[in-house]
C-alpha cells in the first residue's frame, strides 16, 4: 500500500476554514513543493495557519497569503514575513504569537492527548494575557492548552512509500512534531525509497503519521532572514 | 578591536569547559570568536542543533544545516540534532547553562525587554522567552546606550520578555551584576570613571568596592 | 482449532489495512497470527517498536529487540523505534487504530478491570490504562468466563482499568458490542442459543435482531 | 574532556537518601553494570527508586531491594520482581504505581520544565485519588505533575566520549527521558567511541545531559518474565 502520491492531488485535501500545519523554521524543513500547490492548484481559504514564521519573503506561504486566503496565524517569529507582521497591524487578533518553545510544546501535546501544560515561560509579560496563572514549588506557570490541525504539511529528506520520514540535520524542527497533530498529513520527500530501505533508527516520523508521501521539488532559497 | 567585539571577548571569558550556550542574534554571535583557548562549549541552536559549528565556507552551504538566524552553518564532531519540542523541553529544561542575547531595556531588578518596540513592527518573541527563562545563566550584550539613550533603566517601559531573568550585563563601558541590592558595577572599561558610566545609565548603579578595569585581555 | 485461536481469529477480521494495532499479554498475541491475507497490521509495542514482527528464531534471539513481555522478537520492514515518552505520546493521542486486550470484567457500561484482582499480589497497570483511553477501538478477547464464573458483568467491582472504553467483546461464545443501550450480542458461536451466552453472562445482554453465526470462516 | 569513568567510580555519585531513576523496560536497557556496583560498593540507602518495573527477579535492583535499601518506588509493572510486589503489600504508601504513559510524560516533564499536565489517563480508576480532575472540551483530565531525580543510571549500545548516547532498537524506553531529567546521569556503554564517530543523526542522548560514561559489562538475561 504505497502512499505515493502528487503535490497537486495531496493539497486536495486542505478545505475552506481548515487550519494547516505547516512545518519548517525559516527555510530549513519547509514544504515548498506542497505551498506552491496549494497556491496555484487549491482555492481553500478562511485557512488558519500555524507555523513557526510563516517563512520568509521569498517562500511561498507570503504568496499564499497575498491571495488573501490566511485569516489567522499562529506563531512565534514572525519578522521575516512582513504580510503576517501586516496582518497583526491591521488585526491584532488575526496573529496569535507564542514563545517558540511554547509553541512546539502546544503541537506536541495536541499530537500526545495532553489537553493542556504548565510552563513557566511567558509570565509577567504579555504572554500571560488570559491565561491561568499557577504555583507550583513557590514558582509560577501558565497553562498553556493543546493545539491540532485539520492538514499538516511537512517535508522529510527521504521517505519510504509507507510515509516513513527521516528529516536531516536542522530540518526536523516543527515538522516532525506536526505529523503526529494533524488529522492528515501530507510528506514531501527529496527521495522516496522502497519501504525496508530506510534504517528503523533514522526515522524522524513514523509512517503511521503520515497519510501521503509526495516528490519534493521546490526548494526554499538559502538565505539569512533575521 | 571594536566595541561589539570587546564586548564580546569579556563575555566569552565568563564560559567554562563543558558549557552549553545559546547566542542570540547580532553581537551575541561574536561571542563564538573568542572562546579562550582550553575551553569547549557546546552551542546550541533553539531550533534543534547541539554542537553547532562555524558558518559553512562558501559554495559549501548545506540547506539542510542553517543556524536559529537561517544562516548555513557547519557542525562540530559530537554534535547531535532534534525536534524543536525536544529542543525547548531542553531549554526550558535547566539545560542550556549560559544564554547570551541583546537587549532593548534592561532593569534593575533584572527584567530583560528585547522583543518589540511599542508602535513599531512586531517580528514576535522567537525562542527569546524560553531561553532567558531556561537557561541557569543570562548575560545581556549590548552596546551601552542606543544612540545616546540609555538601555539600563530603573524599569523597563517596553514589553517585556521575561521577569527577573537577567544576571549581568556587559556593555562597551563595563560589567553590571544584578543582585537582590541592585545593578553592581563591577568592572569598568579602561580610561573610563564610574561617574560616566552611571551618567549613561538610568537605573541607579552601585559601584562595588572591589571595581576592576574590565577584563579583555587575553 | 482451540478456543483461544477461534477467538484470535475472530478479532482478526476486525482489522483493517494500515491499522496500527496493539496486542495485550497472553490470548490477543494469538491475533497476530490470524490477520486475514492482503491486510497488513502495524503492530506497535508500548516501550517504543512500530513494526513489530514474529518472535526470533531461536539462536538469533536479539536482546534490544524485545516485546513487551520482555520475549525476543523481529522487526517488519518499514519499523521505527522510539523512546517511552514518545511511545504513549503517540497511544494517548489516538494514533493507536485498535487494541486487543484480556479483560478480568467488562461490564455493560463498556467500563473495563484488567489489573488487579483485591486480595492479590498487585502486578500495576502497566500501559493498560494508556492504551484504552488512547485508541481508537478497543477489542476485548477473553475467555466468555473464569472457571464458570461470569467475567461479563452488570457492574465492575474488581479495580478499574478505565471508564467506558471497551467497543467489542470477542469470546469463544459470540461477539458481543458495548452500545449505549447495553451490550447487543451480534454473533453466536455455532450450536449455541443466546439462552446459554447469556446463562454464562452476568450482565444482560439485548439479543441482536440480525443475529449471525460466530464468522472464523476463512 | 572525556566523561569516561568506572562503574565503581561513578556509582559514588548516589548518596543516601536520593531518588535514582533506572533506565530500561523489564531487560532491555537496563544498567545492569551500574545496578551490581551500586549493589557491591555502594552503601547508599534510603533511596527512592524510579523505574518502570524495577527489573525482574533475575536481574540486578531486586538484589539491592533485598538489602533493605529502597524505601520508595515509583514505577508502572512491577509483576516480574516480587519484592517490589511485597513492598506494596507491606506499606502501601511505598510503592506508588502510575500508567506507563503518565509515568513517562511525568519524567519527560521533569526535564523539560513543565511543572504539571493534564492526562485523560486514569480517570475513574484508583489513579484518580488525591488528583485534580478538569475538564476541556467535555472531556475529563487528571492533573500529574513533574518527576525528577538525583542521580540517573542509563543504558547505551553505543557512547561517545562526551556521553552522547545510542540506544538501539527498544533499548531507548526510560532510558533516553530520564537521562534529561536528573542532576547527575551515568551512562553505561556496550561500546565507547571517540567523540565524532557517532553519526549525529543517531544520537539518542546528547552528551550534554550525559555526566559519567562507564563500560558495560554485565547483560540482563533474556527471559520473558510477563
Amino acid at each position: 500500500m504505497s502512499k505515493v502520491t502528487t503535490a497537486t492531488e495531496a493539497v486536495k485535501a486542505v478545505r475552506d476554514g481548515d487550519t494547516l500545519l505547516v512545518g519548517g523554521f525559516l527555510t530549513a524543513g519547509s514544504p515548498e513543493t506542497l505551498l506552491e500547490k496549494l497556491l496555484t492548484e487549491s482555492t481553500a481559504r478562511g485557512l488558519t495557519v500555524v507555523s513557526n514564521d510563516t517563512g520568509t519573503e521569498h517562500t511561498n506561504m507570503i504568496k499564499i497569503m497575498k491571495q488573501g486566503r490566511v485569516v489567522k496565524v499562529h506563531g512565534s517569529y514572525i519578522g521575516a514575513n512582513p504580510v503576517t507582521g501586516q496582518m497583526l497591524i491591521d488585526d491584532p487578533d488575526s496573529v496569535v504569537l507564542y514563545p517558540q518553545g511554547t509553541l512546539a510544546e502546544k503541537i506536541r501535546a495536541g499530537g500526545a492527548g495532553i489537553a493542556a501544560f504548565y510552563t513557566p515561560v511567558g509570565v509577567g509579560t504579555v504572554v500571560e494575557k488570559g491565561k491561568e496563572k499557577r504555583t507550583f514549588d513557590g514558582k509560577e506557570y501558565l497553562l498553556e492548552t493543546a493545539l491540532r490541525g485539520n492538514v499538516a504539511f511537512i517535508k522529510a529528506t527521504i521517505a519510504d512509500k509507507a510515509g516513513n520520514c527521516f528529516m536531516r540535520g536542522s530540518t526536523k524542527n516543527f515538522g516532525a512534531i506536526m505529523a503526529r497533530a494533524a488529522d492528515y498529513v501530507v510528506a514531501e520527500a527529496e527521495k522516496i525509497v522502497e519501504v525496508g530501505e530506510l534504517d528503523p533508527e533514522l526515522v524522524t516520523v513514523p509512517g503511521i503519521f503520515v497519510d501521503a508521501v509526495v516528490p519534493s521539488e521546490v526548494k526554499a532559497p538559502l538565505k539569512t532572514y533575521v | 578591536m571594536d566595541a561589539k567585539n570587546r564586548i564580546a571577548k569579556r563575555v566569552a571569558k565568563e564560559l567554562k569547559d563543558g558549557n552549553v550556550i545559546n547566542l542570540g542574534i547580532g553581537l551575541p554571535t561574536l561571542v563564538a570568536n573568542h572562546v579562550p583557548d582550553g575551553i569547549n562549549v557546546v552551542l546550541q541552536a533553539e531550533h534543534g542543533i547541539l554542537g553547532a559549528g562555524p558558518a559553512a565556507e562558501p559554495g559549501r552551504e548545506d540547506p539542510d544545516y542553517i543556524n536559529a538566524g537561517g544562516f548555513p552553518i557547519t557542525v562540530r564532531p559530537g554534535a547531535s540534532f532534534f525536534d524543536s519540542a525536544t529542543s525547548f523541553a531542553l531549554i526550558r529544561g535547566g539545560h542550556v547553562d549560559v544564554t547570551i542575547l541583546g537587549a532593548l531595556q534592561v532593569d534593575a531588578e533584572g527584567n530583560l525587554a528585547n522583543w518589540m518596540v511599542p508602535g513599531k513592527r512586531v517580528p514576535g518573541m522567537g525562542g527569546a522567552m524560553d531561553l532567558v527563562v531556561g537557561a541557569k545563566k543570562v548575560i545581556v550584550a549590548m552596546e551601552h546606550t542606543a544612540k545616546g539613550s540609555p538601555r539600563i533603566v530603573k524599569k523597563c517601559t517596553y514589553p517585556l520578555t521575561a521577569v527577573n531573568v537577567v544576571d549581568m550585563i556587559v556593555t562597551e563601558m563595563g560589567v553590571i551584576h544584578v543582585t537582590d541590592k541592585g545593578l553592581v558595577l563591577t568592572e569598568i572599561a579602561p580610561g573610563l570613571t564610574a561617574d560616566e558610566v552611571q551618567a549613561a545609565t538610568e537605573a541607579d548603579l552601585i559601584i562595588s568596592e572591589d571595581l576592576k578595569v574590565m577584563d579583555i585581555g587575553n
